[in-house]
């Protein structure tokens, strides 16, 4: 059983789970100066600050697990294994983009990797795991093609505590406890939706006691502490995969930026944004690597330069992507030919 | 056409037929819904379904129509099928973000990547003093919402047919049936076979006028093309079939014979989908027109409840009848 | 502060308790047999069996209070003050219904009663009560035309088990918790939604525990007897009224009929159906009323006479209404003329 | 008409007058949506308000769309009248149940006997890669909706007059507004004023064909023209402001002048309200229309998010004057 116990990882594993968070957070910064540069046309919702939640649930998926994202969604998608030229290519809107240039940040999705999509909605991809468990329920029951994709898998929805507010947050959950489905309900309680703080959108604190209503397991975690995240986690999915059904896991963090690229924040107290900054998921899993030794300050720098090169390599490779040609956008409305299942 | 055997059977078992024969055909289509599983639904289409596919094909689902037709989204966009009833079609309302902004437009958003089989079916129309919350027809929305396929069913030959082409495609479709049409009967063949989407049928050939129907509209225009017979007006009958694709060929086939356009919808006047298919008319067909275009649909109310008030609001024989005489006056 | 014993309460008001459910009981028998004589065309939800609920709710509130009701709201607009006839001619599809004949059973409304309405929709009429709350607090805080309409009340929704799943559910409850309305959510949990039992719609006995999540009072009564409906309400409304925010009171019974007129409700357990026929909430007022030497054998007769003679003459006057004029169905879509605000 | 003092403000500060005017006139009115209050809203539509008339009328909701049109809807029962904001239109999505089986209507179920003065602001349209789910035009859903009036503002002119005209007005108004111009600039008079709905309105008149136009596609009608007077064809061009009510007798006029119809609109063209009004066309005034009538509208997708594909669905300057050109080939 993992826990929080750092001796008791794989050193290559708290390297890589450091690794994904340097890499999220860097991705993020340079997202954000490449929009600034005229690079990105559409908006962005960084997630910088709450690393550790995307790197801490996704460490504990397989291969036959899924995920569904939100309108903050790079995270996620970089921590289930995004490639980040893909998706930079997308961000600029460009062919090679994960949806040709169709769905922009809002909508990043790769079945094939495990993610569902990133959602525009607020919500919106909470019922939409609902329906891969019970994909999954249904490939572990019977064999059809295509059921080695999911079998034994679970399905994981990200989404925020503003969206806990939202019927289909309530919904969704009477049904996945109803069947027993393999589901993990990861909410990031940030302490903000857009600029309306949790105690003017909700009257309750943890948002994970909500699972009370629906029989369900509730957890919490530190979501500004990867290890705290994978630990929770992964009772959560072991749960789900043993059959015993869903889980509503809270992560509590913080965005450190605005709501979106361009949002100043300035309708949050001062204080509080001190005392989360203190909170760092980066830098203080870096210093408990450092004291445990299992990272060198030249190992910090060897992770920067890698991640660095990466995504210089990626905004490249976006910039050389070419511009789709505008009549692509009558495609894809419809499915133009279809041999048997289209996707798994 | 070779001579094919047939039966007579209802729409309603038309449709549970076809449910049935394509679930046995691909054993990972799911069907869910409100009381479809042990109760068969309220209008017993999925009767005997739970009882041959058993609880973990047949699911019963809470009162919670945006979760359910949410996972069936995400079934589907994982490789298995879903066929999910809304036990009356005004409640789609409650499913409209997961229908309009997550089904419709996941395989475009996704530029191709993803697709999601789903159908949602629904019944539609006024009968019975169901009142304004019971009584809606809603198939216009969704021809307006890029995504998604619109199919009607007017006959239990249709029924079949295009309830199967619509398990298969691999599109979500939105599958219309009427309260009224459950008891209809007609032939249907004995063995396998499907309808396709974008075809329509004429039901009915004539030479002065074209009446475009669908749903419970066709029983009454086909009765008004009989009685209008009688005077020596020879009425043709088109029926779409599917609204979403649309088959504009037919239409043109049609209308180059008749060059007169009446079109009836049960669905409010405004903004039906009879606007469309004038609009259509008027643009693509407008030389071969040689009158005004009449669209008779329901009136631009809500349904009240008391029967003569239900009966004003809908188009019913005579007025069908009208609206001919008047294309022709 | 009134409870559960006789003593405690005016005999007067006992009665009256006794009287209205007995007006609901006949007259859903009544409504059931002239359906069946070909004089309602629609469909019809009956209440019987639950008399308690709404009869013990209603006799809580006062005249600026408001009610929200569901397609099984008979008994609520009784107990609230509908008046037979006009219900009957209503149900009758006659001019002289509430609604004119354009409603119909499903949607029995009277803004002066203080009925905002029965719903076709379940879960419909939650967020509706949120808003008549608002109106509500609004009246108290400020003066204008329709103020005393409404000043100082509280507003009520009765809904099912199977509502409890609706999404209009949560967030009509966060919402009406965060702005500490004077809402009292109920629920009656008659352990069915049309034909399926609660374990199988949800995974949760008792629904008053939901309240946790937004923080509210959560409330169980014995929906099969009035008193103590009556009480647990009178606290309800007692803390909505002095401004400490909603309640979520959850009542437990039973009906005795299938779901629609019609239905056989063979999906019941013989036990379970035999278990609450026993707990026929009019028979064991009756006889506690009795026990208490509150009312006599002649007085139940009295009541009966009573009822029936109103019954009778309330169908007579339905049958009696005219039918409305086809046209009529072309009127109301819009309000033809507005002088000042409509109704308060 | 006398002379009216005016002065140019921008749509976006037009829309926020009406709200304190008539925030101000009737101190019951209230205002509801998703970071509204304090923040503003994210169009800045509703910056000051809350500072001015405090949180009792200004009210931040939850992420609950359903709830809150609901809540909405509730207390304009009881007489209280309700402005809500859809952050996006997007969004209505969620909160169809209560806008359409409910506000739409309560006023008919009930007999006449309630009224439910309430608006819903939403902000429509394409605009900088927002993509599939924050860029649709879904008003034409709306008018198929028997009960709820749907309004269009497209200068800053209309916006001021129209909204609070929908603020008084004694039913639900869905009321659109578009993205691109919330920064645009006009004349509003200096005093109070209130344009009603059910009014349409020349917007530049000319002889050679009527080009119906409103929200962004106004502006980009009103360009196109311009280019067209160079060619020697006059535009004549004609807003409805409100699709219910729908001015008829002005559409009536216009055609009748120059027999000619090109309809415009950012929606999908399928069953888009240019479907509508060609029908309208071809029912009433087909005896005065020369030619086909032309629609322009959305392509029939999604809206994807890469700017070049997002031009390419919606109507441009050019696509107008190839249309008006064809018309009149
Ligand atoms: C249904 C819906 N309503 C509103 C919005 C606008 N919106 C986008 S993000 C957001 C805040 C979401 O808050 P939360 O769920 O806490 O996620 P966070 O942004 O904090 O990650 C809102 C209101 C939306 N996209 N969808
Ligand atoms: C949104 C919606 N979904 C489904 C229905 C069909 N329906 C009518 S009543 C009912 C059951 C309601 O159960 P519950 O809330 O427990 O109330 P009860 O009938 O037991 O009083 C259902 C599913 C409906 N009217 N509205
Ligand atoms: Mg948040
Ligand atoms: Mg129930």
């Amino acid at each position: 059983m993992p826990n929080n116990n750092l001796q008791n990882y794989n050193p290559e594993f708290l390297a890589r789970l450091y690794h994904d968070m340097v890499l999220i957070r860097r991705f993020e910064e340079r997202a954000s100066e490449l929009r600034n540069a005229g690079h990105i046309p559409g908006f962005l919702h960084p997630y910088i600050g709450q690393e550790a939640v995307a790197v801490g649930i996704c460490a504990a998926l397989g291969k036959n697990d899924f995920i569904a994202s939100t309108h903050r969604g790079h995270g996620h998608i970089l921590a289930r294994g995004g490639e980040p030229k893909h998706m930079f290519a997308e961000l600029y809107a460009r062919q090679d983009g994960y949806n040709r240039a169709k769905g922009g940040s809002l909508h990043i999705a790769n079945i094939e990797l495990g993610i569902i999509g990133a959602n525009g909605i607020v919500g919106g991809g909470i019922p939409l795991v609902v329906g891969a468990a019970l994909a999954i329920k249904r490939a572990n029951e019977a064999d059809y093609p295509g059921t080695e994709k999911c079998a034994g898998g679970v399905s994981v929805v990200f989404f925020g505590d503003g969206a806990s507010n939202e019927g289909s947050f309530h919904e969704s959950l009477n049904l996945a406890a109803l069947w027993k489905l393999p589901v993990i309900f990861v909410c990031e309680n940030n302490l903000y939706g857009e600029f309306t703080s949790q105690e003017k959108h909700q009257t309750i604190k943890d948002i994970a006691s909500r699972s009370s209503s629906y029989n369900m397991t509730g957890l919490i975690a530190d979501g500004n502490d990867v290890l705290d995240v994978f630990h929770v986690m992964t009772t959560a999915v072991d749960n789900a995969r043993k059959g015993n059904g869903p889980t509503l896991l809270e992560c509590k963090t913080y965005r450190h930026r605005g709501h979106y690229e361009g949002d100043m924040a300035h309708y949050r107290p001062k204080e509080e944004v001190e005392f989360w900054m203190a909170k760092d998921p980066i830098d203080n899993f870096g210093k408990r690597l450092m004291e445990g030794s299992l990272m060198k300050k030249e190992d910090f720098q060897t992770v920067e330069d890698e991640i660095e090169k990466t995504l210089v390599d990626a905004a490249e490779f976006a910039g050389q992507s070419p511009h789709p040609d505008p009549e692509e956008a009558l495609e894809n409305v419809f499915v133009e030919s279809y041999e048997g299942r289209a996707l798994l | 056409m070779s001579e094919v055997a047939t039966r007579r059977i209802s729409y309603s078992q038309a449709l549970n037929e076809a449910l049935s024969e394509e679930m046995e055909r691909d054993p990972s289509v799911l069907m869910l819904g409100e009381d479809v599983a042990a109760p068969g639904g309220v209008f017993g289409v999925t009767k005997g379904l739970y009882e041959k596919f058993g609880e973990n094909r047949v699911l019963d689902t809470p009162i919670s129509e945006e979760a359910m037709v949410g996972a069936a989204l995400g079934a589907s966009l994982l490789g298995v099928p879903t066929v999910t009833e809304i036990m009356f079609g005004d409640f789609v309302t409650l499913a409209m973000d997961q229908l309009v902004n997550q089904a419709a437009k996941f395989h475009y958003m996704t530029g191709g990547r993803t697709s999601a089989p789903m159908v949602v079916r629904m019944v539609t129309g006024t009968a019975g003093a169901t009142a304004a919350q019971h009584s809606q027809s809603l198939e216009s929305w969704f021809t307006h919402t890029p995504g998604l396929k619109v199919v009607t069913a007017s006959t239990p030959y249709e029924a079949k047919g295009l309830l199967k082409s619509a398990i298969r495609d691999p599109d979500p479709v939105m599958f219309f049936e009427h309260k009224l049409l459950y008891n209809s009967k007609g032939d249907v063949p004995e063995g396998e076979y499907t309808l396709p989407l974008g075809e329509g049928a004429v039901v009915r050939e004539g030479t002065d006028v074209t009446v475009v129907a669908y749903l419970n509209m066709l029983p009454k225009v086909l009765q008004a093309a009989k009685k209008l017979d009688r005077e020596g007006i020879s009425v043709e009958v088109w029926n779409p079939r599917s609204l979403v694709p649309f088959d504009r060929a037919g239409l043109e086939r049609t209308l180059s014979k008749t060059g007169r356009l009446v079109i009836v919808h049960e669905a409010p006047r405004r903004s039906g989908f009879g606007a469309e298919i004038a609009a259509i008319a008027a643009e693509e067909y407008f030389d071969s027109l040689k009158a005004p275009i009449c669209r008779l649909g329901g009136a631009n109310t809500p349904i009240p409840y008391a029967p003569e008030m239900e009966n004003r609001v809908i188009p019913g024989v005579e007025n069908i009848i009208e609206a001919v005489r008047q294309t022709l006056r």
